[in-house]
């Protein structure tokens, strides 16, 4: 069964369950609702409509952006049911351009062809934004913008608009009558559409304004219920904690465009791989590390993570979309997106933060009570996990875990919002209990999500987390004094099920330990229940090698090119590490095949059989043993989770626990101390600088100013008193003499008009005379 | 019977321009002006300008001098209809007046005049009419403008504010 | 014979005329009145002229522009003159000392 | 054939001495004869004629019978008996009046009114003098009345005397401007200012200047100009200089006897040449039938049927219509009528231009003319809401009651 099968077999029923519900949910259906079947009953005729790559890239951004434009100006007040049927059409036609697109992918790498586009070489000329000129050289550097469109653009739009479409029906029950309806719907065409261009655009500079454009429609989303204080310290919190790491990015850029002169992604890959910066190894260090710290900020890693679980104050299915499945992931896409740029040192610091943010987010994920809390810091642990595999150089399974982490995690969050819907807005743990019976879709969708999280097989998420791990693992056995990596990642996997396991008991399970809210508890709409039902499918079938995902990413996600490209391209730098960290992906690809038994595509091979012989053998030996360990830990985080959560089998005592582990409890359940130290660290340190400047600025700046005024009084002093005694008197003696004579003379000027005729009647005659004496006198003469 | 015609207007002329500057009587110097005008009027006939001589007639005794006598009467009470008016600083304007009179008549005279045969006088108004359409179009143009704006012009300067005369008729 | 020296000698007397009430006249609207026939003196010149001396009709046309100018300087005189009456309640020009030290 | 007949006679005495008659003596007598004697001989006739008909007419249309007892028939010779009565009238002179100027008044007045007509023709070769410019004159001389009338109502020492002759002076005037405005289209179309060229070039009753077919712009003109000319003429419903119930009797309330005779005399004047001016330039002048038979003995008649048909009309509206108040005279003269003065001539250029005289101008022309009135008609049935006034109404009420 192929993916193109499956995502029609899938959009077919979806239609077919929205029609049904149309024809039977009453008298009038809304707007929205025939909008959304007739839009999943006909989207894919828009495949064969708009046949030019860069018209659907075009049409993919710019719906949602039209979408947003017509709802922030007409929305409220103008439009039925609030504009939300606008938002509807323009993602669900984004969401079909964007399958259009990834149908093409798909089909290339079904018949074995290399896909990829850029617009400079395509049908299109690329389109020439602005040129700057040296004023010496008169040379011309054009910007040139367009779009870079590639097997993981293609998944990425997937995962973009697809979740966003998913988000949007969800968000038709779960906001139905809040305050703001339309402008909510706004701003989600906003994120979409500087999402999509994120992943669309071939420049860095336009990929930097999306970058910019997410943080503003994220900063709104979660602030979005302005009213409460918590929400708006929330959005600024994470708009700032953004801002510091997108400072990095900035530098970043910088270094780029002083060292590159040029934005274009593919021109930057050129001259990286035509040795650009060969001589420069720690100017490359920094660029890539500049970079990173912009995914740093975008992706919650480790010292900047702190905004990721406060931005839950936003409205659930924007934690869903958002926190969860793809702005988070943007910061996964930019590493993954400049791969090539990296050098070793760089991955290097990039595997060890995210194993860092793994591990330390997961253990704070135990000790919370807050549903959402839970899933946030599960998010965080998440994101650790695919950075830390970019960094030790497993791209694809990196892109792979995004992709199956976007689906059960917003899965997860949507199945909590239904949780908080349910319950009227209860969002602590400790209240909850029991509702397996009464929301019994949320319930079944749920335990899918964190099965598939856990690592359980034949869930999305066990494929994926296994190819990490195995890359993980491999780069340890090669390289020993990093093999605490993979440790820190099992670990991290097993807490991962353990807490997992943990919400599903204290929500699902037990008694209802607030009666009266569970007794009012009751599933949502259908609108909130499909999108529930398709992410459950999603994340359980995206990780089948051969009929979801997985397959695709063995071999088609490159960041550039072909792999034997950057397969040159990385065999060729010099050092160890990551020679190993590509091989053992090439090598976890081959194996995938065979273990499979499939025959594998022949670019493929020709990568493969371009590294050495014995790499082989250690791809194959991690590959068997992360697989044994990660389903041992998963399992064994499962058990204990029972153990201490499932009243029916209760052994283990949690508050017992708590107090047995005392201190180290008290620093996990306060996040480690994270915020506090940053808010005695580097807040306190900004007021004592504040404070010495201010003192500068008051005692010596404003002393020399003070110091100025007095002399310049004193001075002026001296000199009006000058000026009075010896200037004004020169002045009002020359005044006093013309005032003296002209007294006298003003007699002429009497203002009567008459009098002004007369005298100039008089000088005229006059003069007539003089001038008839004077030439009576010269022609007498 | 030129001579005639001309010795009679120019006498009626300059006796009714004298009438209108020592009549003590504001009215009867406008009428004595209009008497003035119109003999001007016939000096135009009798140099062949028959369009001057109704324009002139037209404008000046129609227009202008109605124009005099409605200030005259906006700005005399109808008690002091007789509006006696004093002159002032008599004997220079007479020195001035005569001895420009003087240079005036002198240099008049002085002048060799060049003799041309006048024939006798033709139609002017399609001559003036081309004449203002092609050669003094702009010029045309302009002074219709002037009027516009004069006519604006005069308007608000004299016109009082609205609101105010209709709260005094209110009152 | 009647000739060209006889309307400019009554022109001539005409402007001093004007001139004399100019100067010696208090009275707003007679002193227009002088002015009027300064004007005229001019109009009668152009016209005179153009009969005698130049042969196409340019001074009449002249002179049509010069009555224009009058027509336009006597209505905006006369609403002057109006307004000042109205504000000050006086019409001979010499009275009008206000503005004066 | 008159010109010589005067300078005959007149060279009689000076023949005795064996010397010639100057010509400026002819031409003297000449004038005198054709203003002095036939002009004053016409007027009178004029003036007696009309003011018996329109007792006589005002009568009828009242439903009484007017005067009836001096003369064999229907009080033919009432107005002469009146006219007698006047001439033997004590003349009276105000003790506080300005003498000199309330005798010249009234010759100012009715002489403004004998200039003009020297220049009408009553017929193709009855005529005083055949101008060049004649619409011009006729338009530059009436201005004389003006001042006549300003006079008259200033040297009378009399407050009605002095506001009627401002209101007639201020309506002169203005009312000067769209009647010449309205006169200008004929004027292009015929391209000339003499009115014998202009009425010899409506030869036919079909091409006279007031159909529409031959110009819808000067159907309006010519509407437009009547109604102006009543303006100018001081009639009814434009009388406000002399509206009996609050001035007396406007300019003249001071006079009586022969002088206020004269001012009567220059009204019926007045009102036949602005008359005789319409008939010349719209209606065609001595022409009237299809085929130009007339000789110049039938013309005058003609002529004068037509202007006195005007002047009917003219007594018509004095009984029909009530008098305007100030402001909407002032209204109508500015905002009426000199707009569509500028469009007239406007149109009238475009006409001239494209239409005029040409199968596409007659059809266009007739087919205006009919919808206009067709929705004339449409408008004049159609039954109006019962608060609607004319807009003059309202906005004076608005500035009332602000």
């Amino acid at each position: 069964m192929s993916p193109t099968l499956l995502f029609l077999s899938g959009l077919i029923l979806l239609g077919a369950y929205c029609a049904y519900r149309l024809t039977t949910a009453g008298a009038k259906p809304s707007p929205s609702q025939w909008v959304t079947g007739i839009v999943l009953l006909g989207g894919l005729i828009l495949d064969n409509l708009a046949t030019g790559m860069a018209t659907k890239g075009l049409l993919i951004c710019l719906l949602p952006l039209l979408s947003f434009w017509i709802l922030m100006f007409f929305g409220r007040n103008h439009l039925p049911s609030g504009g939300d049927w606008i938002a509807m059409i323009a993602i669900g036609l984004s969401l079909c351009l964007s399958y259009s697109i990834y149908h093409q992918a798909i089909g290339a790498y079904e018949s074995g062809d290399e896909f990829f586009y850029h617009q400079s070489e395509g049908n299109i000329a690329s389109f020439e934004w602005i040129a700057f000129t040296n004023p010496d050289t008169g040379e011309r550097t054009p910007w040139k913008l367009g779009f870079w469109i590639d097997s993981l653009t293609a998944i990425m739009l997937m995962v973009v608009a697809g979740i966003s479409f998913l988000v949007h029906l969800f968000s038709l029950g779960y906001m139905k009558g809040e305050e703001n309806y339309s402008r909510y719907f706004g701003y989600l065409g906003i994120f979409s559409f500087s999402m999509l261009l994120l992943v669309l655009t071939d420049n860095l500079f336009v990929l930097y304004i999306c970058w910019e454009l997410v943080g503003v429609s994220s900063f709104l989303l979660i602030g979005f219920f302005i009213n409460k204080d918590s929400a708006a310290a929330a959005a600024k919190k994470a708009f700032l904690t953004n801002r510091v790491g997108d400072l990095g990015f900035a530098i970043g850029l910088f270094i780029v465009y002083n060292n590159f002169h040029t934005f274009s992604i593919r021109e930057i890959f050129d001259a990286l791989a035509n040795g650009a910066m060969a001589d420069s190894p720690w100017t490359l260090t920094f660029m890539g590390l500049g970079l990173f710290c912009g995914a740093v900020g975008k992706s919650a890693q480790f010292p900047l993570h702190i905004w990721l679980p406060d931005a839950m104050e936003g409205p659930t299915p924007v934690s869903a979309l958002i926190h969860a499945a793809t702005m988070v992931a943007a910061g996964v896409y930019l590493v993954a997106r400049l791969f090539p740029v990296f050098n070793d040192t760089a991955f290097l610091v990039i595997a060890y933060i995210g194993t860092f943010t793994a591990i330390m987010a997961a253990t704070i994920a135990i000790t919370q009570f807050d549903i959402k809390r839970v899933l946030a810091y599960s998010t965080l642990s998440q994101l650790g996990y695919m950075v830390a595999a970019l960094g030790v150089g497993a791209y694809s399974a990196a892109l792979f875990h995004l992709t199956t982490h976007a689906f059960f995690k917003a899965l997860l969050f949507l199945c909590s919002g239904s949780v908080i819907h349910a319950l009227h807005h209860e969002q602590d743990m400790r209240n909850m209990g029991g509702l397996a019976g009464k929301t019994k879709v949320t319930f079944i969708t749920m335990l899918v999500g964190t099965l598939a999280i856990s690592g359980v097989p034949f869930f999305s998420g066990f494929y994926s987390k296994d190819k990490i791990l195995a890359g993980a693992l491999e780069m340890g056995m090669i390289n020993p004094h990093h093999a605490i990596i993979f440790i820190a990642l099992l670990l991290a996997a097993g807490i991962t099920a353990f807490y997992m396991f943990r919400l599903i008991f204290m929500t699902f399970t037990g008694k209802p330990r607030d009666r009266h809210a569970w007794e009012h508890a009751h599933e949502g709409p259908w609108t909130m229940q499909v999108p529930l039902v398709v992410l459950a499918i999603l994340a359980i079938c995206s990780g089948w090698t051969h009929l979801g995902l997985g397959g695709f990413f063995q071999e088609r996600v490159v960041p550039w090119g072909t792999e034997a490209q950057v397969a040159t391209h990385h065999a060729d730098a010099p050092t160890l590490f990551t020679t190993a960290a590509f091989a053992q992906e090439e090598g976890t690809a081959v194996e995938e095949h065979s273990a499979h038994g499939e025959a594998h595509d022949e670019p493929v091979a020709n990568a493969a059989a371009m590294h050495e012989e014995g790499h082989h053998d250690v791809q194959h030996t991690a590959h068997v043993v992360a697989m044994i360990l990660s389903i041992l830990v998963a399992t064994s985080g499962i058990i204990l989770s029972a153990l201490t959560y499932w009243e029916r089998i209760r052994v283990i005592d949690p508050a017992k626990c708590a107090r047995a582990m005392g201190p180290v409890y008290d620093l996990v359940y306060n996040k480690y101390y994270v915020d506090e130290f940053y808010a005695r660290t580097f807040y306190r340190g900004l007021e004592i600088v504040r404070n010495v400047l201010a003192r500068f600025d008051l005692r010596i700046i404003d002393g020399i100013v003070n110091g100025a005024g007095r002399v310049t009084v004193f001075t002026s002093g001296k000199s009006g008193r000058f000026d009075l005694r010896v200037v004004d008197r020169i002045v009002d003696w020359i005044a006093e003499v013309c005032q003296h004579y002209g007294q006298r003379i003003r007699r002429v000027e009497s203002g009567v008009i008459q009098d002004y005729a007369l005298k100039v009647g008089g000088a005229f005659g006059t003069m007539v005379i003089l001038w008839m004496i004077v030439r009576s006198f010269f022609i007498g003469a | 019977m030129f001579d005639f015609i001309f010795f009679v207007f120019a006498f009626v002329c300059v006796g009714s321009a004298l009438f209108v500057a020592f009549t003590p009587n504001v009215v009867h110097a406008a009428l004595g002006l209009a008497s003035t005008f119109a003999t001007l009027a016939g000096f135009y006939i009798l140099l062949g300008a028959d369009f001057l001589a109704i324009t002139q007639i037209a404008i000046y005794v129609g227009g202008i001098l109605v124009l005099m006598l409605f200030g005259i009467m906006y700005t005399h009470n109808i008690a002091r209809v007789s509006g006696e008016q004093v002159m002032m600083q008599v004997g220079p304007a007479l020195l001035v007046v005569v001895l420009t009179l003087f240079t005036l008549v002198a240099t008049i005279l002085s002048t060799a005049w060049p003799a041309k045969e006048v024939g006798p006088p033709q139609p002017t108004a399609d001559r003036i009419g081309v004449l203002l359409l092609t050669d003094y179009l702009l010029p045309f143009e302009v002074a219709g403008i002037l009027l516009l704006v004069a006519l604006v012009g005069a308007v608000v300067i004299a016109q009082t504010p609205v609101r105010k005369s209709i709260e005094e008729s209110i009152d | 014979m009647v000739g060209l020296p006889h309307f400019l000698i009554v022109s001539a007397i005409l402007f001093s005329i004007g001139v004399f009430i100019m100067i010696t006249r208090r009275h707003g609207i007679m002193m227009l009145m002088g002015l009027e026939l300064i004007l005229n003196a001019a109009n009668l010149n152009l016209i005179a002229f153009s009969r005698y001396v130049e042969t196409g009709i340019r001074g009449q046309t002249f002179a049509i522009f010069v009555i224009i100018l009058a027509a336009a300087e006597a209505a905006i005189a006369l609403a002057i003159i109006l307004s000042i009456y109205t504000h000050s309640a006086k019409i001979n020009l010499d009275e009008l000392t206000s503005m004066k030290e | 054939m008159i010109e010589e007949a005067v300078r005959f006679v007149i060279n009689i005495p000076f023949a005795l001495f064996g010397s010639e008659a100057p010509e400026w003596l002819v031409f003297v007598h000449v004038s005198l004869l054709y203003g002095g004697v036939f002009m004053m001989a016409f007027i009178s006739v004029l003036a007696f004629g009309s003011v018996w008909a329109e007792r006589k007419v005002s009568a009828y249309m009242q439903a009484r019978l007017g005067p009836m007892e001096v003369g064999k028939y229907h009080g033919c010779l009432q107005t002469i008996a009146d006219a007698v009565k006047l001439l033997f009238k004590e003349d009276i002179l105000p003790a506080s009046a300005d003498k000199p100027l309330f005798t010249i008044a009234p010759i100012l007045v009715f002489a403004g009114s004998l200039m003009s007509y020297v220049a009408i023709p009553f017929g193709p070769t009855l005529k005083v003098a055949d101008l060049d410019i004649g619409v011009f004159y006729i338009l530059g001389t009436s201005a004389v009345v003006v001042v006549g009338i300003i006079v008259a109502g200033w040297s009378s020492y009399s407050k009605w005397s002095i506001y009627g002759g401002m209101r007639a002076a201020a309506q002169y005037v203005s009312y000067e401007i769209p009647t010449a405005l309205h006169l200008l289209p004929i004027i292009i179309m015929a391209g000339s200012l003499n009115l014998i060229e202009i009425a010899d070039q409506q030869k036919t009753i079909l091409t006279w200047n007031v159909w529409p077919w031959i110009n819808p712009f000067a159907t309006v003109s010519f509407i437009m100009y009547y109604v102006a000319s009543l303006a100018e003429t001081n009639r009814t419903p434009f009388d406000l200089a002399e509206s009996e119930s609050e001035l007396v009797a406007g300019s003249h309330t001071e006079y009586s006897g022969i002088r206020w005779s004269f001012f009567f005399l220059a009204e019926y004047a007045d009102m036949f040449v602005v008359s005789a001016l319409g008939v010349i330039l719209f209606l065609g002048g001595w022409h009237l039938f299809p085929i130009p038979v007339i000789g110049p003995f039938l013309a005058p008649f003609i002529f004068l049927f037509k202007a006195l048909f005007l002047m009917f009309i003219a007594i018509w509206l004095r009984w029909t219509l009530p008098r305007l108040r100030v402001d909407q005279l002032t209204y109508l003269c500015w905002k009426v009528l000199l707009p569509f003065g500028m469009v007239t001539v406007t149109g009238t250029a475009l006409w001239q231009l494209y239409f005029y005289k040409t199968t596409v101008g007659y059809i266009l022309g007739t087919v205006i003319a009919a919808a206009t009135i067709w929705a004339m008609i449409r408008i004049y049935k159609s039954e109006p809401s019962p608060d609607r006034r004319p807009p003059m109404v309202r906005r004076d009420r608005m500035a009332a009651t602000q």
